[in-house]
């Protein structure tokens, strides 16, 4: 057990971070610090544009495996790479769907086919993906999944209703969940389809949020199709693969978000020292207590990204999304209180938030999307700890 | 000893209730925290003159109901209920309450009279731009005009609620080089004096506006002034007390309505084929909001008591600040609280603008600041009790 | 709504301050703040004769009926009492039980015959009674009682155990809930017996607390015996005048209760200021919030007080056990972090605790006895705010 | 960067896992504090010839198994979790590491090499009565003999682990006059030197004994001084940070134990037909304290890993402070959170003696003030961090 990396390591933190002052400026200027969560409504084209300029320095898919066209780095050139990107101010990747979870995906169980089809796209930032998961009704819950599919004239056609789908304006291709066996319930005759998103068979309408933009949308399939070949695996693989997607989602980019975080909390630090909060014994331990469970954080992503990596998830991963999400709504908080009264004043009308309002808002969402605190304890207290399952009533 | 309504009581606040249900709907509230005036005029002209709210706690003698700070209390917790957006806390909450305390006979009848009408809006502004929200926070300056005839205003006052709209301001304004509670004055100014620029805030929790005030060397005759001049400390303080335990009133009502909803939405919204409500974490939950709203309600009624005293009774009542800040602190963490948890408890759609749940997140928040924090409000008692 | 008291009211406040005075003193000054909860197990005999006192002095059963030989106040006036005694640290009540709960019961639900009987007695101050409640797997839940009672030879004989029985060994009747239908489940079948607790077939075995000392006891019932016409109510109504009872527990004594949460945090607050804890921001804001909270909690129990006196249960009623044993249990947190290090160091070995060492240990009990934090949610949740029950299985 | 355990670090937590679940069972642990002396002399006795733990992060050159500060904190882990009664945390992770610290060459072999062939328990007696825990505590005074040879030991040290037993004291002094950090000296003394008189404390948590030790004009010559007069603030200071660890390490383990008897209880404990843990507002409890669980657990082994840098690195590591103080609020505040759920969700016989939950809970309280409560760790870290 050691934390300290090594010399290789830290000759390679110079390299991303040299590259990235380089070329994260001039016409990419305006993109430092844009786009994240809460802001990916923002600057959309100008990130796409950064997203090609990072394929061409050889940074996207920099965990993939050089064998499908990635750069194969180690866990902790990955973790370095993020970090660095995150502190340099490297804008919300609109790629980050289809490097995440798309790609990953596809690797596990696509066909070589759709490995040849698909990823060089997604590699070059010339093609972006969204994801078809959530739908209303079922809320976190993939087994009542009622969007249908069927085989009809050697394509699939796809009716149904997806909800809370990020960037799907934004996007050429959606992986969807769809029920493709008829009759069957729960997580049988789920598959996963492969869906291009321009055709008039879908629409999307964008969903406004508490901050008053929208960032995700819900996604219409009114006889949608896309090709017999575009489904992952077999039909009725979709849960399966839908489950080994859920661990794609933790992994080194963590680092990544966490470095945001520390650039949230230095704000808010900056603004109690600047307006005399700082001084203040009660903020004092709110400020502290933030900054120990940022710290925390890290070493718990450490620990996930140290332990075996067979796929299983640890108890340290188990814990993350209930634990940062819970993290970021109390920085939220803790920003507006630091604030005082100058909180609420917008940086102009109608509703044009600051920073730190957005942060405090769009938070609220971190404990809900991607399955809420509540699903999180339940799946905590069922997996991990083993105890009794929720008796499925009805 | 009856902590219990009068069958009056009950009527006003049933009444109360039933008409906000009506007019203050989620589309009016809307439609209303759309506009920059902030609320809807005609529904405000109703409010005076079908159901004189506004005039329900001012002394029959300027043309006012007569009745006491617990009636107030009652209307303010439906409005706050229905989250109305008016000008009533800022005209009756704060500068009622600061002519009663610190006008003379001839001003109260100046001023409180068109307020009781329905003729006239008005707000208190006292705070500054540091961000304080006590009476120490006065920074506008008011100096004796030269030929001793009258004062000159000059300085910031910023968060004022309905600053922008209201015709008369109270204004704060406090002797060169005086600090904390000394060396404040009181000044009726009305919002078309000369000097006086008045500029909209615009705000996360859009059912209540801000303004910020600059006083520009505003002339004032010595008739403004409310009481006398540097001695308005005590009243000024007195009265945000009683606007804290009118905020706090709101605060029950808002807690209240988002419990509300969170139950009405959980027994409906069916997921993992029940309800979600039926589940035990979101009940017991829930039973944690109706704790807190419930102690919030014991608060409130028992601030609002002493307050009535204060303003009306015989005696000085050393309880108030006690009183007030404790209701303040409780409900201002009891209506965050629970609003967050409305928002959680409705998984997906409770962070939408479509559903209604973040209106009552962001008045929480704003709520929570206007008046001062819980946690200032504590160190208050602490000061009292330690 | 009005929240001070008549004239009238406070003259009577004199009245009880006065008796008190006169009366707790010489043999009883020892007694002052001593035999609350925690600390039940101390003089039982000095206290009974205290109770006796209590009795001649016409301070016993202040809120019964005059009809039964009671005092008859108004609640205002058992307010006032309640408060006054315990402001004077009168002892714990060893005849609560009886006058709180057997006695109302009586009066409610009994025959004039068990009327005659049992309340002279109580009133007196010569018979003590205790509960015989929760069972072993059972808890809190009324519905699983397993202990029966059966018709033999013109008696009821009783076979079972009862448990979290405080005082047993000090009284001299029990009130048993106990199956009398034989084969019945949930809550039919149950009747409510009055036992008397000298007899063979009755064991009564102390449980040794957190604290070290003994408050509650297993009782065992082994052909235990009571006379046949020791039934209130019919064979079956047990549950109804067990739900009714547990009415007459949320009364007007909650205000003696706050007076003794008041003498803790003033002690409390003492410390603070000799230690110098009360100089710290953050210790400061713990004490005010503790303030605050007894504040509200006593106005909440005059809105209970103060609201229909129709046996209806107002939400300010449905709240209170959860509220009141929470902050009682954060105020014995809070008693330990004022003491600091200090906190640790016990009387005397082998382990008598101080008083607020007691108050800290003894309160985590009170979140857990008389309807756990968990069964009050539930209740508050499904009977308040009518969200659906949880399904019975099993 | 490998932030896992080795295959070796495995070994030694199993092995340490396996052999306290054989000899620190609930019976054991009660036995052993319902002694004067606190625990089971054989048992340490065991633990000191078979397993050699007392040596483990002790350098070879002393005797020691030269393992690093990871090690220790994996044992610490196992100890808190079963709650073992024994001299380890006092002698080990506070003695040990003063000498370490501040001790020349000659002092670490007389002392060390005693304590890591399992002779001799020790401790340090730093804090006096005014309740603060830090190095600012100490109260006993140290004055220079007049004929210069040597020192003088006034006043008393209250709080001192095992202080009671120990054989050696290693003992903190401040020069007359001095404040704070400055002036203090640091001194072995052993326990059956004149002068000293020792007195058990009988505690709430009996699990840990603590006694106070009066210094009644103590003689000592320049040979029990541990480094320069007046110049030990900073290894004391070091010291305390490194226990902090051991304590949060400690804690991690306690926090892990009543989750696991928590779950285990509820899983078997039936009511209202089903198994208690299978009612979600008791899972949902569940999960948080393993959140609290598992965040402990990542903020132990960081720190472990800084202190073991700052122990045994070359470079000063300037992050000791951040990282204990870190550790230990974080864990006391988890420790305590996890011991009160766990008495709570046993219902009725969490409270009673029987059960085991009270220990953990006495033991959680205990270790919170020990070496500075969680608040008082957060003030240090907004010291350095604002």
């Amino acid at each position: 057990m050691k934390i300290s990396f090594s010399a290789e390591d830290e000759r390679f933190r110079d390299e991303v971070a040299g590259w990235l002052a380089d070329n994260l400026r001039g016409e990419f200027e305006s993109l430092r610090f844009r786009g994240g969560p809460g802001d990916e409504h923002s600057f959309p084209e100008e990130r796409k544009t950064w997203e090609r300029r990072l394929a061409e320095g050889g940074w996207t898919g920099v965990g993939w495996p050089g064998a499908v066209g990635g750069r194969g780095l180690s866990i902790n050139q990955q973790v370095i790479f993020h970090e660095e990107y995150a502190r340099a101010g490297g804008p919300g990747r609109m790629g980050h769907i289809g490097e995440g979870l798309a790609g990953p995906t596809l690797i596990a169980f696509g066909s070589e086919a759709q490995k040849a089809r698909f990823l060089p796209g997604i590699l070059a930032g010339t093609e972006y993906w969204c994801q078809g998961y959530s739908e209303p009704g079922a809320g976190s819950d993939l087994a009542n999944v009622k969007t249908r599919a069927e085989r009809v004239d050697g394509r699939w056609r796809i009716n149904g209703q997806k909800v809370w789908t990020s960037l799907a304006h934004e996007s050429d291709w959606c992986f969807v969940i769809a029920r493709t066996e008829p009759g069957s319930v729960g997580h049988r005759g789920l598959s996963f389809l492969l869906v291009p998103m321009d055709q008039p068979g879908i629409q999307v309408r964008p969903i406004e949020q508490i901050t008053g933009t929208c960032e995700f949308n819900e996604v219409f399939f009114d006889d949608a199709v896309t090709d017999a070949d575009n489904i992952v695996g077999a039909p009725g693989d979709g849960w399966k693969i839908a489950m080994a997607l859920l661990g794609f989602e933790r992994g080194v980019s963590t680092l990544g978000q966490q470095m945001q975080f520390q650039n949230e909390l230095d704000q808010v630090i900056a603004i109690a020292r600047d307006n005399g909060q700082a001084q203040d014994p009660v903020m004092r331990q709110r400020i502290a207590d933030a900054w120990i469970g940022l710290r925390i954080m890290r070493y718990n992503s450490l620990r996930m990204l140290s332990g075996p990596q067979d796929g299983s998830l640890s108890k340290a991963a188990m814990i993350y999304k209930l634990y940062w999400a819970s993290w970021h709504r109390d920085l939220g908080k803790l920003a507006m209180d630091v604030l005082g009264p100058e909180a609420e004043i917008l940086e102009g009308a109608p509703y044009d938030l600051t920073r730190l309002q957005s942060l405090y808002l769009f938070t609220r969402s971190d404990t809900i999307y991607g399955g809420t605190n509540e699903i999180q304890r339940n799946i905590i207290a069922e997996r991990a700890l083993e105890m009794p399952r929720e008796p499925r009533l009805g | 000893m009856d902590f219990a309504f009068t069958d009056e009581q009950e009527m006003i606040r049933e009444s109360a209730q039933d008409f906000l249900a009506d007019v203050s709907t989620s589309a009016a509230v809307r439609a209303a925290m759309a506009t920059e005036l902030g609320y809807d005029p005609a529904l405000w002209g109703r409010i005076c003159n079908e159901l004189c709210w506004q005039a329900i706690h001012i002394p029959e003698e300027y043309g006012g109901l007569g009745l006491g700070f617990v009636e107030l209390t009652i209307l303010l917790e439906q409005m706050g209920r229905r989250l109305l957006c008016s000008p009533f806390l800022s005209t009756v909450g704060l500068a009622a309450n600061a002519l009663l305390l610190a006008g003379d006979e001839e001003q109260k009848r100046q001023w409180l009279e068109p307020i009781a009408e329905g003729r006239l809006t008005a707000t208190l502004a006292w705070a500054g731009r540091r961000g304080r929200q006590d009476a120490g926070a006065v920074e506008v300056q008011a100096q004796a005009q030269a030929d001793g005839d009258g004062f000159v205003l000059s300085g910031v006052a910023r968060y004022v609620p309905d600053g922008h709209s209201a015709d008369l301001l109270i204004v704060a304004a406090r002797a060169p080089g005086s600090e904390g509670t000394a060396g404040i004055s009181l000044f009726a100014v009305p919002a078309d004096t000369a000097g006086v620029e008045r500029r909209w805030l615009p705000t996360m929790d859009q059912t209540r506006r801000q303004a910020q005030i600059r006083f520009d060397g505003v002339r004032l005759g010595r008739e403004a002034l409310l009481g006398e001049a540097g001695e308005a400390g005590a009243a000024l303080e007195k009265t945000l007390q009683l606007a804290a335990v009118c905020v706090a009133a709101e605060q029950l009502g808002g807690a209240q309505a988002v419990l509300d909803l969170t139950v009405d939405y959980t027994r409906e919204r069916v997921q993992f084929g029940r309800p979600v409500g039926g589940f035990q974490a979101i009940k017991h939950r829930a039973a944690d909001m109706m704790l807190q709203v419930e102690t919030s309600r014991s608060a409130v009624y028992y601030a609002a008591c002493v307050a009535d005293e204060a303003l009306f009774g015989e005696t000085s009542c050393g309880e108030l600040p006690l009183a007030a800040s404790l209701a303040k602190a409780w409900c201002s963490d009891a209506y965050f609280y629970c609003a967050e948890e409305s928002i959680q408890l409705h998984g997906g759609v409770g962070f939408t603008w479509e559903y209604d749940p973040h209106l009552y997140f962001k008045r929480a928040k704003s709520s929570e600041s206007l008046l001062g924090a819980a946690s200032w409000h504590r160190e208050r008692i602490a000061q009292a009790i330690l």
